[in-house]
């Protein structure tokens, strides 16, 4: 109904896409409202811990989300979505060779890999698959994965490490390899209902995990973890 | 023109105008005190005052945003104050917006004001002084007319620097479509996302549209003042 | 109304302390250039600050550093014509002007009008202070302070860049503000002229002191000021009064010792003035001589004789119950023998007494 | 002390205090013949060229630093042109960093030394003119000195400014430990992290203290400077 | 040296046109507050460009509207102290001072020592401008100037804020630089005492155009001239020579109409000098007159009389092979039966012949 106000989602930038689309859906099948505030992880997580009005958070990474948990600010909680990490090249570069993944010479492209989660995710996969002490020297390092991703769109780099879900959406460069999803954590996208969430923000969160939602998160390359038990 | 831009692109056009004017017209006069107590007055703790009112050209702004959000946060001292005795909650608010602006762009207005200021000629003050003018009066009709020109460079420096103020904004009252989402919020929400950037390009070049008509008023208007 | 100031105050390299008393009229303040005449004017109007001292007019004390008093300028209702124009950049001559009346006291004093007629100003009033001459600069000054009405006038060198007739203009405005409005005055000049004619009372300051001070008349026929004031400048200021105008031009006027002729003064009969009389304009003659074009011949007997350090001396005369003075050279005066008492008469051309010396009693 | 910064940290507040002086020094010259320029001159497409300086305080960090990169980066134009003409390289070096910080801080550099240039009286000019000195000399002996206050404000706003600037320069030139990592850079990782906060925080107080130390350093020498 | 200059230019409100040539020596301009003096100085220095005309000095064209010169300021090494003194408030007096030198053609010119003792600035090196009293940032603003040895000086009333003896003090380094260097200026002035004792030529400012303009000695015997000077300071300059010093303290000079005995001069015996009369310091006597202080009685011839609107009358006679001009009442010359051709004695006192009136010839 339209006295109902509409639910207030802080969600991690990298989200927007796929997550105003869900939003769209969502108006369309019940008549309610959703508002997405995007910014990074932390920003967020922190406005929530200083009393944002926010009903849910989608958080990159599980970090933020944890100390919002131990915080006891999460009502509920739940892995909404996954994704996998992947190298790229420009979309003129050789074209993948299968076998086992390689990175080629020049620059590659990736989050910061101190404090970013694609690019903490990143260092893990390389090390895990030896290749860090080669890349380390000429890693360039961005504030966040989609600044990656255009280095290598426009060429200032050869390659990135990226989201599939980033790859995917961008024309101008191309998957070289998929990291083996054992080589790095799982990467997992919590969302939590909050502790303040207003009651209407209930049926969102319920429309999240509906079959209709996951229908477009997958069609953005992002992986719909399974819930266990 | 609606369908180059979205409704939520349009709204944060009009708040960021907003924000920006409101920010610059609020600040104004105590960007007018502040330059004055630096210019002509000497007191204890004055260069630590002036340390303070340019730290957040030096802070970065994420930084400021983050201790705004400390201090004038829903928990924080000065918000619950503000709450408490006024009503007025700036968090999470379009006001609050206005303050990140205004704090962001003050250093650049009072920097401004502060050296029109000292280029006006204290004889004539006290020349006014003579005439039987008294120290409020001598500013209205002496000081501030001489000021004007400074003035006005300072206000727009302030107005462009709050149109194009991000980071601390962004931490302070986060990017909620319709009450904080300014144009650079969704400049930045647009860059996030694989092919946003020719979103973000359009509301950049509205940005750079208006603010480069607001200097380039200012440059005229000061003209204007000056060659009288 | 009466000035009394008495102020000590200390600059680098500059020390002030000067004491005086500026009854009612103008007092001139006389004295080379760095003498400290700026510093005295800026302490009454109270843009310096004396170390100590005090400043007072009639009984309201503008300045005392025992009591801790220190009227603010804007108080003090003292008008102030500064040695460097000081117009309001941004405000065209009129508002400069307008500005001057803003916080008039509501006392009597020139309208707008009269000021423009008088100070030749009128067809500036629209103009910017950037599009005037240094002289123009100057009037719109004057005229600013004047509306003002203050109780007191300042005037640090007003005339010094004004042309002749342009002085000649002001001058007699000046003396009417002095004579009709009682607006007392602290003048700053150069010039003996003005002085003579304007000046109640005369202080010569010399580095940061009062070197001498007392009444015009006084000051200028004593001996002892023909140093300080220039040979050229030295010259007695006589007490008259108008007795009649003459049908050629010229007015009689008597003096204690006599009758002058002068060319046509505007006072009217009766009225007291006083002239100045150069000494280098007197003649002294054994005999009343005769087929000269000269007017004036009184009788003097010589008081007085001081030699300077050149040819000249200066001869101070009893004429009436008056001194003059006359500046002759040695080598006459040892072929007339002038010596105190000696009987002569002094001859006057009457064109030698300037108008401008002719002022109001 | 060490203990309490790391290696890297301190290496990022060595960069950064490199990046911030090289770049006030190198546009310090171009920022007064800009300030020069829109001062005294007229000239066709003058609001053009004011505009354009004052680009980079309207425009999103993030645009200018993007707009470098497809100008300056190895792809870029400009980068190809300098690397093949002087084999000078900017993108993702220290170098880049410099023109990522003189660009954005050239604005108000050039406002203040074009608003302090404005008091200077033309009539001394025109007075040394007159004893033989042409424009060259007037400018070094007279416009100069006089105008010290103002250069010394504006280059002191410059330098706060450079150590500041982050988004710009991570977009350009990346977070390269050692080569690019500034210390806004550094204070944005630690930001990213649960806890990280203490880290930022002694990073963010070391910049303070840098800046507020050469504002205070400016203040006086530019009272000095005046008080002659 | 000649400047001559023919310029046309018009501002809002006033239209200059302006024609004159100023042959060596100082060329005096005169003229009212607002008439034009500073603009004409201000084209010659190159500060101002007008809308039309040429300006060149000797050979070297400084402007020229057709052929489209106009030679930069720095490049026309002409001097110009300032109506405003314009000293760099950045530097310390000495500092003004050597940035004079600093570009200084290589031409003999004063030395920084000599300045300071003409200009009695001495003291003040150290300071700022800003801690100068009025007439002392004048003299430095003269000093700069000279510094810079320029081949023509532009003066715009740079003696107004001194005082008498400051400016008796400077005047005759001004004489000198005219003479021994040749340095042509052009001297705006207020003072026809100043102008009298330093100027070649005078010229006549009025309205922004020429209304008189020729050698100085014409300009100030010339009937015509009384009105523009003002009556006060109508008098001949007469060229003369030193005959002897006496041990009286007086010098005797011999002009054409006869002797004059003055208060001693520096200048040697033989020297060739002038000598300025005021009409209004001449007396006239049908015969010789006795007894009378005054030393100087020279025969002369009543040429012309005019009548002003006063009671006065001015007298020009001949005296030698020069004119002298005498002030007399109406009723005197009536008293007298003046008319041209009569012969009388004219009276001058020998201290009414100014020092600052003996110039150099
Ligand atoms: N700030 C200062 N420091 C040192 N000396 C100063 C300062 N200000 C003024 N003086 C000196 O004080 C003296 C008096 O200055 P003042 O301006 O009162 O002189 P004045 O009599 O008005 O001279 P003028 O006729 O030249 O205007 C001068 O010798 C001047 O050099
Ligand atoms: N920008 C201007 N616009 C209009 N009139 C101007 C402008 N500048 C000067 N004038 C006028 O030009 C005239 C000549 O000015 P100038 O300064 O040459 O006079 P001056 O003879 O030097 O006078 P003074 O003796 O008062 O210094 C004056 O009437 C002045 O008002
Ligand atoms: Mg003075
Ligand atoms: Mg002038």
């Amino acid at each position: 109904s339209g006295a109902m106000a509409d639910t207030r989602v802080f969600a991690a930038a990298s989200l927007k896409t796929a997550l105003d689309e869900v939003g769209q859906l969502y108006r369309l099948e019940t008549g309610n409202g959703m508002v997405a505030a995007y910014a990074g992880s932390s920003v967020l997580a922190r406005q929530i811990a200083q009393g944002a009005p926010a009903d849910i958070f989608v958080s990159a990474n599980t970090d933020w989300m944890d100390s919002l948990d131990t915080a006891g600010q999460v009502r509920e909680r739940m892995d909404l979505l996954g994704n996998r990490l992947v190298v790229i090249t420009g979309a003129s570069g050789s074209t993948p060779t299968g076998g086992p993944l390689t990175i080629g010479t020049g620059r590659v492209a990736m989050a910061m890999v101190a404090s970013v989660p694609a690019g903490i995710y990143g260092r893990e996969a390389l090390t895990s698959l030896g290749l860090w002490d080669d890349i380390e020297d000429r890693a360039v390092q961005t504030d966040n994965v989609r600044a990656a991703l255009r280095l290598v769109a426009i060429g200032a780099a050869k390659s990135g490490i990226v989201y599939q879900t980033d790859a995917m959406a961008e024309p101008r460069v191309q998957i070289f390899g998929t990291f083996p999803e054992d080589s790095h954590t799982p990467i997992i996208y919590p969302a939590g209902l909050l502790t303040g969430a207003r009651s209407e923000s209930h049926a969102f969160w319920q429309f999240l995990q509906s079959e209709a939602a996951q229908e477009v998160f997958r069609a953005h390359g992002f992986l719909i973890p399974e819930v266990p038990e | 023109m609606t369908a180059w831009l979205g409704p939520d692109e349009w709204q944060a056009v009009a708040l960021s105008l907003r924000v920006a004017v409101v920010a610059t017209l609020i600040s104004l006069p105590f960007g007018v005190a502040a330059a004055y107590a630096l210019a002509r007055w000497e007191f204890p703790g004055k260069q630590l005052f002036n340390g303070l009112i340019h730290l957040p050209l030096v802070l970065p702004p994420v930084v400021t945003g983050y201790l705004l959000l400390l201090a004038f946060g829903p928990q924080g001292p000065a918000g619950r104050f503000l709450e408490a005795a006024f009503g007025v909650s700036l968090a999470f608010r379009w006001t609050g917006a206005v303050l990140a602006a205004a704090i962001m762009a003050f250093p650049l207005m009072v920097r401004a004001i502060r050296l029109a200021l000292e280029t006006v000629d204290p004889k004539l003050e006290s020349a006014a002084a003579t005439l039987g003018a008294g120290p409020r009066q001598i500013f209205l009709t002496v000081t501030l007319p001489l000021l004007l020109p400074g003035l006005i460079a300072g206000a727009i420096l302030a107005f462009a620097k709050a149109m194009g103020e991000f980071g601390a904004t962004i931490t302070f009252v986060s990017n909620i479509p319709g009450e904080t989402q300014t144009l650079p919020s969704a400049v930045y929400a647009f860059l996030q996302v694989p092919g946003g950037e020719a979103a973000a390009m359009r509301l950049v070049i509205i940005s750079v549209i208006v603010s480069m008509g607001a200097l380039l008023a200012s440059e005229m208007l000061a003209r204007r003042v000056a060659r009288k | 109304m009466n000035l009394s100031l008495d102020i000590r105050h200390s600059l680098p390299g500059f020390a002030l302390d000067v004491q005086f008393d500026a009854p009612s009229g103008i007092t001139a303040l006389f004295g080379k250039s760095g003498a400290g005449k700026t510093s005295v004017v800026n302490a009454v109007a109270g843009l310096l600050t004396p170390d100590a001292g005090r400043i007072a007019l009639d009984n309201s004390v503008l300045f005392d550093s025992r009591q801790n008093i220190a009227l603010p300028v804007h108080k003090r209702q003292i008008g102030y014509v500064f040695q460097d124009a000081r117009l309001f950049p941004h405000m065209t001559v009129e508002a400069n002007l307008a500005y001057g009346s803003r916080w008039a006291a509501d006392r009597p004093g020139p309208t707008l009008a009269e000021l423009c007629g008088l100070l030749d100003i009128a067809h500036l009033l629209a103009r910017y202070p950037r599009d005037l001459s240094g002289g123009e600069t100057q009037r719109v000054a004057i005229g600013r302070a004047l509306m003002s009405r203050p109780r007191m006038l300042l005037l640090d060198e007003p005339l010094a860049a004004l042309d002749a007739s342009r002085k000649a203009d002001i001058l007699p405005h000046l003396e009417r503000l002095r004579d009709e409005l009682a607006v007392p005055m602290l003048y700053v000049s150069h010039s003996v002229a003005e002085v003579a004619r304007l000046a109640t009372t005369v202080v010569i300051l010399e580095n940061g002191r009062v070197a001498q001070t007392g009444p015009v008349g006084d000051m200028l026929s004593d001996l002892q000021m023909v140093r300080q004031i220039g040979v050229r400048e030295a010259g007695a200021v006589l007490p008259a009064r108008v007795v009649a105008h003459h049908a050629d031009g010229l007015s009689e006027l008597s003096v204690s010792g006599g009758r002058l002729f002068l060319p046509r003064t505007a006072l009217a009969e009766g009225a007291t003035t006083r002239v100045r009389i150069l000494a280098q304009d007197v003649i002294l003659a054994s005999d009343v001589p005769r087929g000269l074009s000269a007017l004036n011949i009184l009788p003097a007997q010589v008081t007085d004789l001081r030699a300077g350090d050149g040819p000249g001396v200066i001869c101070q005369l009893r004429c009436g119950t008056d001194h003059i003075l006359a500046r002759i050279t040695r080598r006459s005066a040892e072929a007339m023998g002038l010596t105190p008492g000696h009987d002569v008469h002094a001859v006057i051309k009457a064109v030698s007494v300037d108008p401008v010396d002719v002022g109001r009693g």
